[in-house]
Formats: structure tokens, sequence, C-alpha cells
């Protein structure tokens, strides 16, 4: 049984608790341990990272120290404390001037930096570290060719890490179609969803995630998956409030992509945290469970009037 | 026995003396053992400095000479035949680079001054066990062979022809004419390329003296300047070429329909046994084995039925041919940037963008369609047309050189799409660069009559994701008009990836295989960039077209009788005379341990069985010294680089800084 | 006095160098500028100076502090007296108004906040010089 | 060493750092803007700020709420044919006009940055509900009772947390934060 | 020497004729600056160098040896880099069995483009070997040489 140190982040406490309570039970039902970090605190957040990013390399800092004393690579569901903690990680192991200084602080909580793990993002563990292959074999309960929009979002695949895809990866389709679902190919699926404006910027926010809506939906998605709590509360949260600013009648759920894989891995919707949508996923798990009545057009499909 | 040694130390200008403190450094040389004179001089390289040393040679009777000036790839030439001018045997000449290595990279002029100081220190010691050499004279044999049939192989190896020495030309594909022969018209002038192109290929392909080896490729080379031997590996045609007339029956029966990658860029077809177009030189076909019916299936032999002549021969074999000559000209061209590599370009997922070779094939009336400007669904006409250039180019995530022809060609591009379609042409430029003659003004003949809208942005992306009314169905270019800060999302039918040139993909192991450079960027490295363009470090090889660098037709064919020209001059001289730098086995001191036979990559090195010894055959040496480190019985002795020579270089080196660090209190 | 101390000022803003550059000039002072916090370690490691101003805010964060800490370790930089100049509560001391700016984060001679009174910025330069000209003749 | 920095200069000191080549290899080509999910709402593209900072206008590029409306979701970064870290330079003209009070008014960046630094010292943890009244108010009366509906929906779904979260070894954590903002309030006593 | 009396290390590199010594050109063109400490010494191919070179540069006073050539799969004649590669193994190895840091030998691949490179490896390196200090070699017995003669033709 492989062992990570599962660092779930500020947001999967509460606002995104289904998606920490799912995370685990797909990793307890691959055969991964997930050992969550002993009073592990913020990442420093994409919002922040722009103002002290001394503070923000700091707090990170924490984090994989207290990973290292585990001995084992963090592993994170949340896009934007995975972005913070793989460049932290990244840059510290650069610049030895800025991890001395850096662990100079990490002494008042007993804590050392030394760059020795790695970091991976939940995605990357469940399609690289157990494949594709084997969460195939895996899957219990197909998912019916359920039209499952994959949604990467920016902080997964950006920045570049190394000469890896950045414009067109495949992965999270790859895992998509091991659960017996259908990947919708739709081309807005690397663009931003306007998630870190929602505060500073609220109608930029709204006409990215409309966008990004439309597209999903112009292409026969009847559910967009998730790998980031920020991109699944803009989406779904206040996919109200987007139809009303631009009249349009979306209404499709947004899960997180761990919801579906637990689905298929034989999970319940109750451990998988189902229930707590905005908007209802009913009708996908009805879609799942009845397999005569498998359908590749969306149910969803609506256009916005304009 | 002790040597009169002359230094003399050059200003180069003010690229030596302005760092380094020449007086006192000629001083200090002088008062060095076995120094009869040390002098310095503004340009050692000029001839007032050469007859310097030619008149303190001959008067004071100089038996070694060491030069502090620039790097010996520049002048050791020079200097060498200067001594031999004033009698003295050139390799009792030795250089210190106190340019390159000194005052062109050192700021602090202290320290500038011990440097220069230590290396003609070790430069001296150096000299002293120099020993007089005589270089070895070979003759050149008058063949030459090319190496790729596009128009820079064409233009060198008819011109080394028409010179009455006889050339053996090289071609990978089944025809010679390369990317050339796919092109629809030539900028600026906008000739039909295959029209200039034909009458050569039909004079390459029929001239006395060249050997067309289509369908072939380089497989090793062995030898140096004058005396190479080359094997040519012949891919088997299966069609024998004394009995076929190049009728085309054979193709015109195949039933067999294939994608044209190569000649056609994926847009059009071809048969299983086919010639790549009509006007191909040779005119013998080739038969694709991987999809022939027959050789996959077991049945068919269409072509065999139909053969008048009974030229089709399903049992040819691969052949190697080998054969000696004195020179190489590379000229194996470029490949295309792969436009999937940029995906958000939309190439291979989004049907209607083109790279630029499949834009030539569409709009050449020999090509698929005719020369009729259609979208892939081979009816529509395109309203409306956006050409991006600069792709692959210019960008530090692919290649970040200007690929030199993507401006010219996506002009005529635009010309050529206005003309055929009338439709509405965007073009998508981040510079518009045409220096060259007539460049210029077939821009502005575009501005001014075809009505071309220019936008300065670098595409962002091509997408079929509509969002604004007028978008559905169409390609949607995404782009900051930088012009006006904006960013804008145009509309257009049809797509042309204005595609950079790259390096052929194995242009690493073609330069291995030649015993040439490639640069970072994978382009054959010429010997100088400004002053010897078409040589390279390997004597005997040289490189011409754009397999040295992105160019046009124009630069590619100059080049290609630039080359040539070099190589005519060569062959004329009839002899060469080449570095005596060779390794020897002294036999009274060779155990026969056999250790460093296999050291040598040239096979130079034998062992004698009925003389229990090595031999080193030095026609065959190259003189690199791996076998003269490894004997342990010290029994090799590699000439101008002698152990006693680079011990007392050492020496010589460190005798300085000892000085100056006991000088120093620690 | 034979020859003028030599005075390094690491500091990102320019306004403010010129002003105090100007003010140490008048006081026969010899001062060089570095405007990032490489380029003013890189000029501490060549150059050799009596005293450093310093700035905190500068570059990604309060990086200010890692040069004074760094210096602190190193053999032959750690004798140089430190004045930290910093405008931190104009920058980010929006955190608790009113209260102190921590005078102790790293072992620093003297802390000053900007913007600083032409006098006592020369009596501050002027006190640290001496202590540390008595330091270092009690060391020797 | 005696020049007085330009604006220009001012911002690629403090990019020092950046892992990004220097802005000075911008070639204009605007494949940034032309990819910015935001531009619309920007009043100068990227491309364009890029130009004024090499200008130095810098009145002018304070003045902008590009960098503002930057979203951090580098795709710029990546597709940029000079390898310039473009959000890294929006970053440090967001802490340039924070540090110099030269934000424009209006616009919420700085004042949720702040909001945000309070509650990781007070807790250790980001809590979504200390965040909201920073920024209710700048959305008027239609934004605050949508908010408030999503806000209600969440709560009612048990997504939203009623008490702050905090850290165990918060006085730890804080000493330590205190280490690299030097305010004294922060970490009590020092050591 | 720098004002701040700092060990300035002695080295000698050893260059190949067609990548490293065409690279040091290049820097030089390019007008790099880097540590003046290295002084080259031109060989026709890094498969020239004899560990007994190595050797007598430490004994007769340097603090390291740089020894530079063509890129894997780049030497100019075919594969000769590879047992210089090969002999570096050893050498560091009979370094360490003397009793010397294996460190004041470095092996540094450049191509006839990359003078950049090679001065930032040069820099990198004398400030390595700075960092070793002063090699205090006892003077090994002064091997004496003689060359053999070279063989008869």
């Amino acid at each position: 049984m492989k062992a990570y140190a599962y660092f779930p982040g500020c947001s999967l406490e509460k606002m995104a608790l289904s998606y920490h309570q799912s995370a685990l039970e797909c990793a307890r039902r691959l055969d991964l341990e997930f050992q969550e970090l002993d009073d592990w605190n913020c990442c420093g957040t994409t919002a922040y990272f722009a103002i002290d990013q001394l503070l923000s390399y700091t707090l990170s800092a924490r984090n994989l120290a207290l990973a290292e004393k585990k001995k084992l690579d963090m592993v994170t569901p949340c896009a934007g404390c995975y972005k913070n903690a793989y460049f932290t990680n990244v840059t510290l192991k650069r610049d030895a001037d800025l991890a001395e200084h850096i662990n100079e602080a990490l002494k008042e909580d007993d804590l050392h930096y030394a760059g020795t793990n790695q970091v991976y993002h939940l995605l990357e563990v469940f399609c690289n570290d157990v494949g594709v292959q084997e969460i195939k074999k895996r899957v219990t309960q197909s998912l019916n060719s359920l039209r499952v929009a994959p949604y990467y979002g920016c902080q997964i695949v950006r920045p570049r890490k190394d000469h890896e895809e950045v414009e067109n990866p495949r992965y999270f389709e790859d895992l998509i179609a091991a659960t017996g679902a259908t990947p919708v190919e739709y081309q807005l699926k690397m663009r931003c969803c306007g998630g870190s404006l929602l505060i500073t910027s609220r109608k930029a926010a709204f006409s990215m995630a409309r966008n990004l809506l439309q597209n999903a939906m112009d292409n026969g998605a009847a559910v967009i998956a998730t790998a980031c709590p920020m991109c699944q509360v803009n989406l779904e949260c206040y996919q109200q409030q987007i139809n009303q600013e631009f009249g349009a009648r979306f209404s499709v759920p947004i899960l997180y992509f761990t919801q579906l894989l637990g689905l298929a891995l034989g999970a319940s919707p109750k451990e998988l945290g189902f229930g707590s949508e905005l908007v209802s996923a009913s009708a996908v798990l009805a879609q799942i469970r009845n397999k005569e009545t498998s359908t590749t057009q969306s149910p969803y499909i609506r256009h916005a009037t304009s | 026995m002790s040597e009169k040694v002359g230094v003399y130390i050059c200003h180069c200008g003010a690229n030596i003396a302005g760092v380094v403190d020449v007086a006192a450094l000629s001083h200090w040389a002088g008062e060095l053992p076995d120094v009869a004179v040390a002098r310095d001089y503004k340009f050692m390289c000029s001839s007032l400095g050469q007859e310097l040393i030619e008149k303190d040679i001959q008067e004071l009777g100089l038996t070694r000479v060491v030069v502090a000036a620039c790097s010996p790839h520049l002048h050791e030439a020079t200097f060498r035949n200067c001594c031999k001018r004033a009698g003295l045997n050139p390799y009792l000449f030795e250089m210190a680079s106190i340019r390159e290595q000194v005052s062109w990279v050192t700021a602090n002029k202290t320290v500038a001054l011990e440097k220069s100081k230590a290396l003609i220190s070790g430069a001296v010691h150096r000299v002293i066990h120099n020993q007089a050499l005589e270089p070895i004279i070979v003759d050149i044999n008058p063949n030459v062979l090319v190496v790729g049939g596009g128009i820079t192989g064409i233009q060198a190896a008819l011109e080394i022809a028409d010179a009455g020495y006889h050339v053996y030309l090289v071609e990978r594909e089944p025809s010679i004419g390369g990317h050339m022969a796919q092109f629809d018209k030539t900028f600026p002038t906008l000739d039909c390329s295959a029209c200039i192109l034909t009458p050569k290929m039909f004079s390459a392909g029929t001239h006395p003296n060249i050997t067309l080896l289509t369908w072939s490729e380089v497989e090793k080379v062995d030898g140096y300047v004058g005396n190479f031997t080359v094997k040519v590996r012949q891919k088997a045609r299966k069609v024998n070429t004394e009995l076929c007339t190049g009728c085309g029956i054979c193709e015109q029966k195949c039933p067999k329909k294939v994608i044209d990658t190569v000649f056609e860029a994926g847009m059009g077809l071809r048969k299983a046994v086919y010639t790549p177009f009509p006007q191909a030189v040779p005119k013998y076909p080739v038969m694709d084995v991987q999809n022939c019916t027959f050789f996959q299936k077991g049945t068919c032999k269409a072509c065999e039925k139909f053969c008048p002549t009974g030229a089709i021969d399903f049992k040819q074999e691969d052949k190697v041919v080998s054969f000696d000559v004195g020179n190489i000209i590379l000229a194996t061209g470029w490949d295309l940037f792969d436009c999937r590599r940029i995906p958000q370009y939309g190439y291979g997922r989004l049907a209607n963008v083109y790279n630029s070779l499949e834009f030539e094939r569409l709009s050449n009336a020999a090509g698929p369609t005719g020369g009729k400007v259609i979208l892939r669904d081979g009816v529509t006409v395109p309203q409306s047309v956006g050409i991006i250039h600069c792709v692959g180019s210019r960008d530090k995530n692919y290649n970040p050189y200007c690929s030199a022809i993507c401006c010219m060609q996506s002009l005529k591009f635009a010309h050529l799409v206005k003309e055929k379609t009338g439709a509405q042409v965007y073009n998508f430029y981040i510079d518009i660069r045409t220096p060259l003659k007539a460049y210029d003004e077939f821009y502005q003949h575009i501005l001014e009559t075809d009505e071309t809208r220019f936008v300065r942005g670098k595409v962002a992306e091509v997408t079929d994701a509509a969002r604004l009314p007028g978008e559905e169905g169409k390609l949607i270019i995404q782009v900051e008009d930088t012009l006006i800060g904006k960013q804008r999302r145009i509309p257009v039918d049809m797509v042309i990836l204005s595609a950079g040139l790259e390096p052929r993909h194995d242009a690493k192991e073609v330069a291995k295989l030649f015993g040439i450079g490639c640069s970072a960027d994978q382009w054959f490295i010429e010997r100088h960039p400004k002053l010897d363009p078409v040589a390279t470090m390997t004597e005997g090889v040289f490189v011409a077209g754009v397999c040295q660098g992105p160019k046009d037709i124009p630069l590619s064919v100059t080049q290609g009788a630039a080359a040539a020209a070099r190589v005519i001059g060569l062959v004329n001289r009839k002899q060469v005379s080449l570095e005596p730098v060779r390794a020897s086995v002294n036999a009274e001191q060779c155990s026969g341990c056999r250790i460093c036979n296999n050291q040598c990559p040239f096979n130079a090195i034998s062992f004698l069985v009925d003389k229990g010894v090595s031999e080193i055959n030095p026609a065959l040496c190259q003189g690199c010294g791996t076998c003269v480190a490894a004997c342990p019985a010290g029994a090799i002795t590699g000439s101008h680089y002698t152990n006693a020579q680079i011990l007392s270089q050492i020496e010589g080196i460190l005798e300085v800084e000892l000085g100056q660090r006991e000088a120093v209190p620690a | 006095m034979a020859t003028p101390k030599k005075l390094l000022i690491i500091d990102d803003d320019p306004d403010f160098v010129d002003g105090i550059k100007t003010i140490l000039r008048k006081a026969q002072y010899e001062v060089d500028v570095a405007y990032n916090p490489k380029d003013g370690f890189k000029a501490l490691e060549t150059g050799q100076y009596d005293l450093l101003l310093l700035d905190i805010m500068m570059g990604r964060g309060a990086e200010g502090i890692m040069v004074a800490r760094k210096m602190r370790k190193d053999t032959r930089l750690r004798e140089i007296p430190v004045l930290i100049i910093t405008g931190i509560r104009e920058q980010i001391a929006f955190l608790f108004p009113g209260e102190q700016v921590h005078p102790r984060f790293v072992a620093v001679d003297e802390l000053v906040e900007k913007p600083i009174e032409p006098t006592l910025l020369l009596e501050k330069v002027e006190a640290l010089l001496k202590e540390a000209k008595v330091k270092k003749a009690k060391a020797t | 060493m005696d020049t007085r920095p330009t604006f220009y200069q001012e911002i690629t000191n403090m990019m020092y750092a950046t892992h990004g080549d220097p802005i000075s290899t911008c070639i204009q080509c605007g494949t940034c803007s032309g990819t910015c999910p935001v531009v619309e709402f920007m009043d100068h593209t990227p491309r364009d700020l890029i130009g004024m900072i090499r200008a130095d206008l810098k009145d002018e590029v304070l003045a902008s709420n590009t960098y503002w409306y930057c979203a951090s979701c580098f795709h710029c970064n990546v597709r940029c044919p000079a390898h310039i870290d473009i959000a890294d330079l929006m970053y440090t003209l967001k802490r340039y006009s924070i540090w110099k009070n030269q934000y424009p008014e209006g616009l919420i960046g700085p004042t949720f940055a702040e909001t945000f630094v309070k509650m990781i010292l007070s807790g250790g943890r980001s809590y979504e509900p200390v965040l909201a009244p920073a920024y209710i108010f700048n959305y008027g009366l239609q934004g605050f009772l949508n908010e408030a509906l999503t806000a209600t929906g969440l709560l009612l779904k048990g997504r939203i947390p009623v008490l702050p979260p905090r850290i165990k070894r918060l006085d730890n954590f804080r000493r330590m934060v205190g280490h690299i903002i030097p305010a004294s309030n922060l970490v009590g006593e020092a050591k | 020497m720098s004002d701040n009396n700092q060990f300035e290390p002695v080295i000698v590199g050893f260059t190949c004729n067609w990548c490293s010594y065409r690279a040091a050109d290049a820097a030089g063109m390019a007008r790099i600056k880097y540590s003046p400490n290295v002084r080259l010494i031109r060989l026709m191919c890094s498969g020239r160098i004899d560990p007994q070179f190595v050797l007598k540069a430490l004994s007769e006073g340097a603090d390291g040896v740089l020894i530079t050539g063509c890129h894997p799969g780049d030497c100019h004649y075919v594969e000769q880099n590879y047992k210089t590669l090969r002999r570096y193994a050893l050498l560091k190895r009979t370094l360490r069995q003397m009793g010397l840091e294996d460190n004041r030998v470095r092996l540094v691949w450049a191509s006839a483009a990359e003078g950049r490179i090679l001065a930032e490896e040069i820099d990198k390196f004398v400030s390595d070997v700075r960092a070793l200090g002063p090699l205090n070699w006892i003077k090994m017995a002064t091997t004496t040489y003689v060359d053999p003669a070279p063989a008869s033709a």
C-alpha cells in the first residue's frame, strides 16, 4: 500500500467537504494510504501570493516540512494548494538563501524544510502512480456513457513544470473514460473559470464562467468534473447569478472528479458527500443507476437566450 | 643544447593592448631563460609584423618562435608560413592566445597580465620541445559526393560536373527536386516553381559527369580530405532501371491508393508503385513495399503483368555501393515545423487549418485540386482566409530563430488566395521582414492592390468554439491587434499556418556521419559565419543550402554554387597537405599488450602477430592521441603533442603562478 | 579625517535613495547604491563598506531581513553596522496600526522608520560608525 | 551605480528573482493579450502594459486596472514566446502599488489582501465568511442580496463553517510569520 | 588579487582542438568575462589526456584541473571522449586513494557554440575550488620524462 502525506487545504474543511470525503474514499478503494498532515496551515492562496511571496513561500514551506517529517511525498486535491506547494518546493530547492531564511522561521515550530519530497496533485497520483489501466480494472459500476466534461482549470497544468503538454493534455479524459463515462471534448477545458476573480472582480469572473459553461454545454456535457474547489464553487454556486446576469438557463451539476470516480469504484453517493450540491446531481445519479436509458445526448443542453 | 626563442607579442590594435600591458609583458618575456628576443608590435599578423619575425630568424638565428596574439585557429597558419619563409621549420612555432583567452574575457588588468605571462611561459617551455615536422602530402581524388538532390544539391552538382569532374548525387527520395518541386509559385517574381526547376533536374539527370543515386542514403564515410570512401545504400526500387522506360503503365495499373505524405504533404494520393510527380528525375518508379498488395497479401502483381519491358523485379534487394571521392558537399535541406506541436492553433484537429506545404500543394496547378483553393470538403471556396506568420519560429517554446522565408511565403500566399478565390485575406504578423532585392516591393504591391488586412499580433489561438454572433461554423482567430491594443476575434473559413523551417530530424546523426558539427538548433556549423560560410571544420566537407541555416531559394542556389567553387578549387590543386599530427609506435618499447588496439575508431592500429608488437598506419591515423595516453609502456608517441611538449607546457604555465604566489603573502 | 567613510544603501525606492544620498554626501560620506537585494549583496561582497543602510520591503517581500541575516552569517561582513530604514508601516503595517514595528526580528544595529529627519539620520550613522570603531579597537 | 533608476528599472529591480526572462526581451507580439481571458475588462492589454513600463509611463501604469484584473491563470506564461513570467509581472505591480500606496480607489484587491493576512494570522487557515464583509459593500444592494442568497444556500448545505478554523500550534505559527513579516504585534514579545 | 585577499586558485585546463578550445574562442569573441584563474592547454582530443598530465599539474602547483571536450556523441574522433569519461572516473578514484579531494578535477563538455556555457562552468569550478582552499601537495619527486624516440618510418 503506497502512502502519501495528504494536505487537504482550507476549502476542503467545509466548503468542499465532499471533495475531501470522496478523495479519501477513492484512495481507500485504490489501496492508497493518505495520512493527513498534522496541524497543517493555509497554503498562501493565489490571491495572497501576489502580495507577499516570501510569506506565501513560508506558509507552503511549513506544510512541506510537515510532510517531510512523515518522510512521505505530498498529495493535495486542491489545485491552488498544489500549485503553491509545488512551486515553493521548486523555488526553495533552487534558492538556498531563501530556504535558509525560511528555515530560520520554521524553527519556531521545530520544523525544517530540506527539499526531500515531491508534491503531487490528486489527479497525478491517480493517473500516474495508480494508472488508468489499474483503475479501469477496479471499476465495478460503469458510469454508463455519462457525458462528463473534464475541466482541468489553470493551476494543475500551469505554469509549465517541465516539458509537459499544457495546451491539450489527455490524462483527465483517460481517467474519465476508464470509469465508463464518455469524456466530452470541448475547447475551453484549459481556460480559466475566473474563480480567483470572484472576490475582486465579480463581473469578469461571471463572464468567464459563463463562456466555460456555454462551451461545455454546446458540446453536450451532462456534468462537469473539476479538480479544484475554487472552480467548483465558481461554476456551481454562482450558476444562478450567472443565469440572472446573462439571461441564461444553465443547470449543470459540477462535481468533483473523485465523486464520479468513487461511484465507479462502487462507493455509495453518501460516502462521496453527495447531497450538498446547489445544482442537483440527481439526474446524474439516475443515469448511472439506470443502465437501460443510457443516452449520449445531454439532457441539459440549453442555450443562452441571447 | 640551448635554443634561441623569439617571443612576439601582438597589440592587436587596442584589442590586446587595451587590457594587457604589452610593453611590460615583452620586457618580462625577454628575461625568460632561452629567450633570445622579445618584442611587441601593433599588428603581428600584418606584413610588417611578419617581416619583423622573419628578420629576427635570419639575423639572430632564432631556432624557435612564439607569438602571443589571437586564437591559433585564426593565425597559426599565417605565422607558420612566416617561419617557413625565413627558413625555420613551421612546427618549431607555438602560439599563445592572449586575446580570446585573456584580453577579451578579463576585466582586471593586473590579472590579465599575470594570465598572459602564464600562457606565454607555457608556450615557451613547450616550443623548446617541439620537433621539426613535414606536412603529409596526399593526392586529391577528383570525384565529388553531393548529398541531397534539392535545388542546392542540383546546383552544386551541375557546377562541378560542368567543370569536368565527376559527381555522385545522392538523394533519399525517389526523385531529385526537393521541396522546390512541391511549390506552386516562387517569391517575389511569381515564376512557376516547376518551370524553372525542371530544366535543371533534367540536366542533372542526363549529365555525363553525374551519377544519380536516388532512393539512396549514405551509410558510411571513411577517410579524410582528398581520400574519402563512401558507402551508399540503394534501397530496392523493385524496378529494374536497366529495362524500365518510365512509361508509367505500372503506376496506372496499380490498384492500391496511398495517401502521399511526402510530395503531396498528405493532400493527395499516389499508388503503391509510383513516381512522386510526372517530371520526376529519374523517371523510374519505386515500389512502396509497406503498401503493395502483393507484398502484404501475396497476390496482385498487376504492375508486373502490364509492364511492357518486364522491368518489375519483386526480388530486387537493397544494394550497397562503395566509391571514393575527394570532397563532399552536404545539401540535406530541411523539415517543416510540425504544427501539431502548437495545439492551440488546431492543426490536425480543425479540418481547415493548413500548413504551408499543404497550401503549396492546394494552390499548385499540378496538385490534388488542380490548383483550386478549396476547403477540405472539396467544394467550398473560402470567403475569408487567415495567414499566420512565425508558426514555430521566433518562439522560445519551439524554435527561437527566424525561419527567414515565412514573411515572403505568407505574402505570396496572400496574393495567391486573393487571385484564386477573391477571399478576404488577413495576415497576422509580428514583424514583416522583407530585406532582399525586390522583396519589399512585393510587400508594397500587396498593400496597394490586394486589400489584404494586416493585423500585427502573434495569434493566441484558433478555435471553433463560437461565442459571438457570426462565429458559428467558422474558425475564429483570437489575437491582440497590437496596433490598437485590443483583443480581436476574427472568424475565417480557412487558416494557413506559415510554418517554420527546421533542421532535418536526423541532422545530428548525419553530422556525426560526416564528422561535422551541429549548432544548438541542429543546423550544420560552417567554418566561419561571415568569411567561410560553406566550408566546415572538417577539411573536404562542405555545407550548402538550408541545412546550414534557414534561407530562401536564391541564397540556397548561391551557396550550392559557392560550395562547388570551393571544391573545384581544391580538386584543381590536385594535392593537399595534412597536419603531421600522427601517432607512431616504438617497436622496441611495445610490450604487445594490445591495449591500444581497440582505442582507435579509425582502425589505424593493427597487431603484428609475427613481431608481437602493434603498429599504426599513418594514412588512417587522425592524430587524436587517445592511444598515446592509453599505452602503459609509453611506447606510442603523438607527434606535435608529445608528453615532453605537454608536460613542459604545464610546468611553464605553473612556474609563473608559483612565483606570483610566493610573492604575495598569504 | 583622512579617508571618507564608505556607505552602501540597498533600497529599491529611488525617491528615498535620492534624498538620503544627498544628505549623506553633503556630510562627506562616500555613498554607493544598489537597488535590489542581489546587486546589494554583490556590492557588499566586492566593496569595502563601513556601514549599510538597508530597506526592508524589496523584491518578493521583506527581503531586507534576508540580506541582514545573510550578512550576519558571513565572517567578512558580520562586523559592518546596519541601519535599517523602513517604510514598512506605510507598506504593509495596515496589519495593526499604531503599534510598534518589531525591532528585533534579526540582529541589526538600529531601525528607524521612514520618513527620516536629516539630522536624525546623520546622528544614527555617526553613532553606529563610532560604535563599530570602538568595537574594532577592542577586538584587536 | 549612481544613476537614478527609471520606473522600468524599478520594476525590473523588484523582479530580480523572477524565474522568467526579463521584460526587456518582450517582442510586443501580443500573445499574452490575445490569450488573456479577462482582457476585455482591462483598460490596457498586458502587452500594452509592458510597453508602457518600458516607456517609463509610471503614472499611467499605476492607474491601470490591468494587474488587478489578472486572474493568475498563467495562460500567457505558457504561451509567451519570450518566456516572460507575465503573471509574476502582474504580482510585482500589485506589490509596487500597495507598497507605494498608489493603487486606484474603488478596486478591492488591496483590501482583500489585507483582510486575508489578518485572517491567516488569527487562525492559520482561511475562513470564507471573514472575507465576505471586506468586499460585499462594493457590489451594491443587488450584489449583496445575491451574495446572501448564495451564502445561505451554502450554509443550508452545511458548506460554511460556523466558527473560524484554528490550527493547534498557533503561537508557534505566529512567531514563524513574525520572522518573515517584521511586526512585533504578531508575535507578542520577541525572543 | 582582489581587494579582500580571497584565495585565488590556479587551474590548468585541457581542451580538445575541435569543440572546447573553440568554445573558449567563442567566449572570447562574445567578450564574456569569466574567472581568469584557468590556463588552457590545447590538445587534439580530450582522449589525449594522460592521467600523468593531471597529476603533473597538481604537483606543480595547480589547485584544480579542468578537463573539457566535445559533448558525448559529438567527438571529432567519433567516440574518443567516451574514453576520456572512463579515464576521468578512474582518475577521480586515484586522487581519492592519494588522499586528495576528487572534486579538484572536473570534466565539462562544451561544443564549439557553447562559449557562454564554458565560461559559466569555469566560473563555477573556480568558485568550487576556491571553497576547497589551496592544494598543499608536497612536491612529488620530480618525474623525469624522456620521450621515446619516434618510430622510424
